[in-house]
């Protein structure tokens, strides 16, 4: 007859080694959770670094105010990301117009009007759409969005902040479908029944209880829509153009803070020039600008959250 | 894109010498001819593995002080600047010249008046006075519509040479589209009657359906005129500089320099460039076997 | 297992009753989720300005009975029924009757308080705002009309924009109950609107129901005996979909003429 | 005293009814509308680049010609990508969601980590090339190795995956762990024979679609500055290499028409993959849901 | 409302029972949630190869008590403990206690099945395995003892390699006594095992209770009065986080001596 199992185990348990595991796998993975932690230091000091190097060479107040951003000049090379912003942010508003009403509406009929099963099928293919390589869009806006913009508002130059601003716009749709639709599922079902007995219409229901139960968790999925339009690289890269601009033209080219990256990146960023210095110190204020809206969705979200 | 590009193998290719990895970076003008003798050379020397990045003549020079390239292209002579800087890193190079370019000025079919330019003209129309730019400030027959510039990224060594020859180091226009994209200046210019823009000559021969190129003071840039130099001042050379240690210590490195001045002719005809003169690769070819 | 079930209707004795008209009357009401079939052959009548508890075990239908009144029970895609449900006289399932006419004459309050997360002001104001009343000091009066009418009037009258969550859930349940008097039905549905309430709040609801059945016919699915036993003038037993017996409140408590409505009144089952 | 007239009610129930409709159609076109521009990208690109597609397209190496130049090099580099992208950031992912889920205290520490991971998902993608360029390519001197491009993807996709990692193990049911604890197994055992086997399935779909943005990210690869002209197959990850979207960048920037054809079958190339990874991410999520 | 408890303790009489020895000893065991006061001054001593039932309202702290037992209570962050709790004469907060040894020697059961998502085999090889039992034989023995002792083995003898979630929930619930059975324990706690099981399947869980006491010491929670008068030896009334009667099975619940036991017991609330 064979010992009793706890004789067994108690035999095994002799053995030490499971007391150092457990003691040693949290410190492995704490420390394997702090990369996160040193890869966003590392984007900050990265930036940072090389910003201030930037800033010894071009004047803090020129780089934030001034209107002209001529880098590649000889005689006077100037850095005012002004005209940077101006471009991103002309994007970031026809992405906006285009994937607000439609990504909302979207999301009001996936979780209002539709069935679970249209539900179920429509949603991930929605979410394709987020799917798809930036360069794809990039490539649809440059050889089909554009000649088609072309040939019906002639004065739209080949390249332009609406057609890369559209694109955008679509591949952001899925993003705000589907977080507003999450944050209108979680709207409790009887609240909705409770307007329904009432006599609403479905649209009454979803414009007046659910859209505004949920408008903390809508408005968070915009501004995150926002941050990665404003982000976006490979789109505007390809199909808005390399002007910087300070004006309020849309048909022309422009060029946003990441597209003035990839051109220098592609090109010649002798190691060491202020071009060089340059892309870190825009590539810094995009960081900001993403930052400081995916801390404002977050604030939304918390500060707005309803109860229910 | 022409058939004729398929060059021989004969000679160094037939050897099998070496295998290693050779690394190279520099001037987008000159990438077409790399990319085609890179091309070329993989099928004689598979165990070769060839590189080469296209960061511009002054960002390839770049990489190439600081020792990460075995050879550097460019699309104008190298700058005092860096040779100091080679000097300083204990780099002896060799410059090799692989082809003639022509600087082509071009625009829209569809633009119906320029036929052609002077010097004097471009140097109006490209350099930024802070006057918005129209054509009929040219010739008063021609449209009073603002032009519309497109250029390579001003870091280019095609920049850098139109600059020195045109602009006279003055600024370019400050409206203009840069782009080191050269697909992103041929679409822009085809697509706008009101544009202007000039690039390596290979890009508008590939385009030459779709672009109408523009003579400079009476002379179109055509193979003869630019070999000739009648198509002046906008022809140039294009180079590309070894690390002599390389070429001393790589059998690799320097069987590509080898394969790459054998067949840098025929290539240059083939992607839209012009050959140089025999005797200029023979040249090459002695100094090469100097080095060995 | 398939008893025939006669039409339901309590044998009308005394005087006072005759005169009143009936609200709905169901016949022969199937209900089928999926295969599932949750309501057998219903036949019931039921009286105006009275308040008619519905019992019975978990699972019995109560609440399906109580959803299909005003046709909420379509919410569920897999629903099919059969029969036909009079309201004043008209079928509900009439093709073009429209649901949301029928709900805005048959209110209804839900077991768990669901008050919209909004004001209270909003939660009350918003059936007439639907309806097209915009007048801001109509509005005021019918807030105010509603909320006393639910018994609550006193204790928001000075915090009527805070948030209704912000209340407790016996006074949520009571601004429900408001809400749905801010259309003025003419049927009020509650189903449990106590289970999820303290003693003192269901007592207050329960003050409540009696009160309002002076102008309102209610109908109230509860679990709990004791409660329609003070509240309801009518009681209907339901056991597995079918409605076992239905007769005057006493009648069911104190002499009930099936053995089944006897085990469950007596705690044997459920 | 009445306040809601009954024939009122009625008499505007129409008109709500229309409103309804109305909107109802409103909300179903923005949906289909959103749906349609799929549609129509998907099928401009195959009308575009089918043509092209052939068992050449994926065997040859990149070439100067359009019609022979294939797609070898960036796939199997992307492959490669993987191997490096793969095993670095599921390791990082996984490890970090079961420190933040098993582990972690709720402390200032920890709600900085979750911060932090929820902040990295939005930074841009091309500001993680220049994490790469500086940290992995010079600083750790790895150069556009596939190590250097597949350490900066990892960093890029790792928030992704942490979250979905962190998902998956909350929805492991408390009882599972409850029952492994009960019969006196330590944590880790505890984690490793329970919940992570109960978790995978939702492990296993998120780092696919999250390897799937990596394979299609190309601005961070730019920065670095990974190379198109190769003609060679890496043989490791200190070799250089080029990927899919690089490549189709490439093809899409050049100036001959052609090259638009191959781009555009270079995309059906790389969203054939993705819809490869999407489907066994869906068929995983299909086989395991819904397990206990 | 602070009563001074005295040590429960039953009152041994009859003579069989003398020689048993006490599992555990409770000694003025409190334990917080927070501020949330859960157990009170508990004393309870606990015999081997008996059935202890553990009985009391929601709420009253049945199940806290019982996770204190193998510490499992100690996974929620927030709790507190003082007094102390001697099994087999050592007390099992001491610092040196391991918790793993602890669980190893108390199994547990819990209110809703819990099988892992695993074959049936590797859920009952589980417990074996982790404490180092690799040998195939061993566990294949193992593994079969364990299902006979939890009379399930004929059911699932041809289905080893399912998983455990094929069955049904009662199958399952007996798997899960099985995977306990498995480390051969000393004692056995059990939470609700058959609030989630169908009748017939709590038969067969009772009856398997009443069979491993032959071997097992056995503590059960339960809120089904019947059953705690069916299967156990003793039984300790628990209220408010304190223990108000302890005594045999017998007394419990024909003559309890505290009037809310009496009222519990005769369902006068809970
Ligand atoms: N949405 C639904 N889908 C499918 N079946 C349902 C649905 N709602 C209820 N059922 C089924 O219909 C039957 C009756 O359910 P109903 O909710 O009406 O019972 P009830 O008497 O209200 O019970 P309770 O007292 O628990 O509320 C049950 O068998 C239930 O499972
Ligand atoms: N994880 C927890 N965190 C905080 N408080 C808890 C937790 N678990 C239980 N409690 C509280 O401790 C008290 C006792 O709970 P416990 O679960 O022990 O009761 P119980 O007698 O088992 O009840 P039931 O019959 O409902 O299972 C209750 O007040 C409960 O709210
Ligand atoms: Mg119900
Ligand atoms: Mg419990
Ligand atoms: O790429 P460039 O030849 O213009 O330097």
């Amino acid at each position: 007859m064979r010992p009793s199992v706890q004789e067994m185990i108690a035999r095994s348990n002799g053995k030490k080694n499971k007391k150092i595991i457990e003691k040693i796998i949290p410190i492995i993975l704490f420390l394997i959770a702090s990369v996160s932690v040193l890869t966003s230091i590392g984007i900050v000091l990265t930036l940072i670094v090389e910003t201030i190097t930037f800033f010894t060479r071009v004047p803090f107040f020129d780089f934030i105010f001034g209107t002209t951003w001529l880098p590649f000049s000889n005689k006077d090379a100037q850095f005012g990301i002004l005209p940077l912003i101006v471009g991103t942010l002309k994007v970031t508003l026809i992405a906006t117009v285009v994937a607000v009403p439609i990504g909302i509406a979207a999301a009001i009929y996936l979780s209002e009007y539709a069935s679970e099963n249209v539900r179920r099928v429509l949603k991930p293919i929605l979410e394709v759409l987020a799917g798809v390589p930036t360069i794809v869009y990039g490539f649809f806006a440059l050889t089909f969005v554009t000649p088609i913009l072309q040939s019906v508002f002639p004065e739209i130059k080949i390249f332009n902040a609406i057609s890369p601003g559209i694109v955008v716009g679509i591949m952001i749709i899925p993003m705000i479908a589907s977080l507003s639709e999450d944050a209108m599922s979680a709207v409790p079902k009887s609240i909705r029944e409770g307007a329904l007995a009432m006599g609403s219409t479905k649209f009454e229901v979803a414009w007046k209880i659910t859209v505004p139960a949920a408008l903390s968790g809508i408005i968070a999925s915009v501004v995150l829509a926002v941050s990665r339009a404003i982000g976006e690289t490979m789109i505007v890269s390809l199909a808005a153009g390399s002007t910087p601009r300070f004006d309020g033209d849309f048909t022309g080219s422009i060029q946003t803070m990441t597209a003035y990256i990839v051109q220098v990146s592609k090109g010649d960023a002798g190691y060491g020039t202020t071009i060089y210095y340059s892309i870190y110190a825009v590539g810094f204020t995009l960081f900001v600008f993403t930052m400081m809206m995916n801390v404002l969705a977050g604030y939304v979200s918390k500060r707005f959250r309803e109860e229910y | 894109g022409t058939e004729t590009g398929e060059t021989s193998s004969e000679t160094a290719g037939d050897e099998a010498v070496a295998e290693g990895t050779v690394a190279g970076d520099g001037s987008s003008t000159v990438a077409p001819i790399m990319e085609g003798i890179v091309e070329e050379y993989a099928g004689a020397q598979p165990d070769v593995k060839v590189t080469v990045g296209t960061s511009g003549t002054g960002g390839g020079f770049e990489k190439f002080i600081q020792g990460e390239t075995d050879f550097s292209n460019a699309s104008r002579p190298i700058k005092e600047e860096e040779i100091a800087s080679l000097q300083e890193a204990g780099i002896d190079y060799t410059e090799f010249q692989l082809a003639f370019d022509g600087l082509s000025v071009v625009v829209s079919q569809e633009n119906d008046w320029v036929e052609d330019l002077t010097v004097e003209d471009l140097k109006k129309l490209w350099v930024e006075d802070g006057t918005t730019k129209k054509w009929s400030d040219i010739n008063p027959e021609w449209p009073e519509e603002e032009v519309v510039f497109y250029a390579p990224g001003t870091d280019s060594g095609t920049y850098d040479y139109f600059n020195e020859v045109i602009l006279e180091d003055e600024d370019l226009v400050s409206s203009a589209t840069l782009s080191e994209d050269d697909n992103t200046l041929v679409q822009g210019i085809q697509a706008d009657p009101n544009a202007i823009g000039f690039f390596g000559y290979a890009y508008y021969v590939a385009n030459q359906d779709t672009l109408k190129v523009v003579s400079i003071d009476g002379v179109e840039p055509t193979n003869e005129t630019i070999e000739s130099g009648d198509y002046a001042p906008l022809s140039r050379p294009l180079f590309t500089y070894a690390n002599n240690a390389a070429l001393a210590d790589s059998d690799a490195a320097y069987d590509f320099m080898k394969y790459t001045l054998e067949n840098a002719g025929a290539m240059a005809e083939a992607v839209g460039y012009v050959a140089l003169p025999q005797e200029a690769y023979d040249k090459g070819l002695a100094d090469l076997e100097a080095l060995k | 297992m398939t008893t025939i079930m006669t039409k339901k209707t309590v044998t009308e004795t005394r005087s006072t009753e005759i005169a009143k008209k009936a609200v709905y009357e169901t016949n022969q009401l199937n209900l089928w989720y999926g295969n599932n079939h949750a309501l057998k052959n219903i036949d019931l009548e039921i009286k105006e300005n009275e308040v008619t508890a519905i019992i019975g075990p978990s699972g019995c239908g109560k609440s399906t009975y109580l959803k299909t009144l005003n046709r909420m029970v379509e919410l569920v895609p897999s629903v099919k029924t059969s029969g036909e449900i009079l309201y004043r006289g008209r079928n509900i399932f009439d093709q073009d009757y429209g649901v949301e006419e029928l709900r805005t004459r048959v209110g209804m309050v839900f077991q768990k308080p669901n008050p919209f997360p909004k004001s209270i002001y909003d939660n009350i104001a918003y059936g007439p705002r639907i309806h097209g009343i915009k007048n801001k000091k109509i509005l005021d009066e019918i807030v105010e009309k509603s909320l006393r009418g639910a018994a609550i009037w006193e204790e928001v009258k000075d915090r009527l924009n805070d948030n209704a969550y912000s209340i407790s859930g016996g006074q949520q349940q009571r601004i429900c109950i408001a809400r749905a008097l801010a259309i003025e039905p003419d049927v009020i549905l509650m189903d449990e609107p106590t289970s999820a309430l303290d003693p003192i709040s269901t007592l207050k609801v329960e003050e409540l129901v009696q009160e309002l059945k002076k102008d309102y016919s209610i109908i109230i699915v509860t679990h709990n005996m004791q409660q329609a036993a003070r509240i309801s003038d009518k009681t209907a037993f339901f056991l597995n979909g079918e409605v076992i017996e239905y007769d005057h409140t006493d009648t069911i408590f104190s002499n009930p003429s099936d053995k089944r409505t006897e085990d469950y009144i007596s705690g044997r089952f459920g | 005293m009445r306040y809601i007239e009954h024939q009122q009610v009625i008499k505007r129930m129409n008109g709500r009814l229309l409103v309804n409709r109305i909107f109802k159609v409103i909300f179903l076109a923005a949906t289909l509308l959103a749906l349609l521009a799929l549609v129509i990208l998907l099928y401009r690109i195959v009308t575009q680049g089918a043509g092209h597609l052939s068992i050449e397209f994926l065997t040859n190496f990149a070439s100067r010609f359009p019609e022979k130049a294939g797609i070898k090099a960036a796939l199997i580099g992307s492959l490669w990508l993987m191997v490096v992208v793969a095993p670095t950031s599921i390791i990082l992912g996984v490890g970090s969601a079961i420190y933040l889920e098993e582990y972690a205290k709720q402390n200032r520490i920890t709600s900085f980590i979750r911060m932090n991971i929820s902040n990295l998902a939005g930074v841009p993608s091309v500001v993680f090339g220049l994490l790469g360029l500086t940290i992995f390519v010079r600083a750790m001197a790895l150069g556009n190795s596939i190590l250097a491009a597949g350490f900066t993807m990892s960093l890029l996709i790792l928030p992704v995956i942490v979250v979905a990692s962190q998902e998956a193990i909350r929805s492991v049911p408390g009882e599972l762990r409850d029952a492994s604890y009960g019969m006196g197994a330590t944590k880790w055992q505890t984690i490793v024979k329970i919940i992570l086997p109960a978790a995978i399935p939702g492990i296993l779909t998120g780092s696919i679609l999250a390897l799937s943005r990596a394979i299609g990210e190309t601005a961070p690869l730019i920065v670095i500055g990974v190379p198109v002209i190769i003609q060679f197959l890496p043989a490791g990850v200190m070799d250089t290499f080029t990927a899919l979207p690089m490549q189709i960048y490439d093809w899409s920037s050049r100036p001959q028409q052609e090259f638009q054809t191959v781009a555009a079958a270079g995309i059906m190339v790389l969203m054939a993959v993705l819809l490869f990874m999407n489907s066994i991410a869906v068929i995983i999520r299909n086989k395991f849901d819904k397990r206990y």
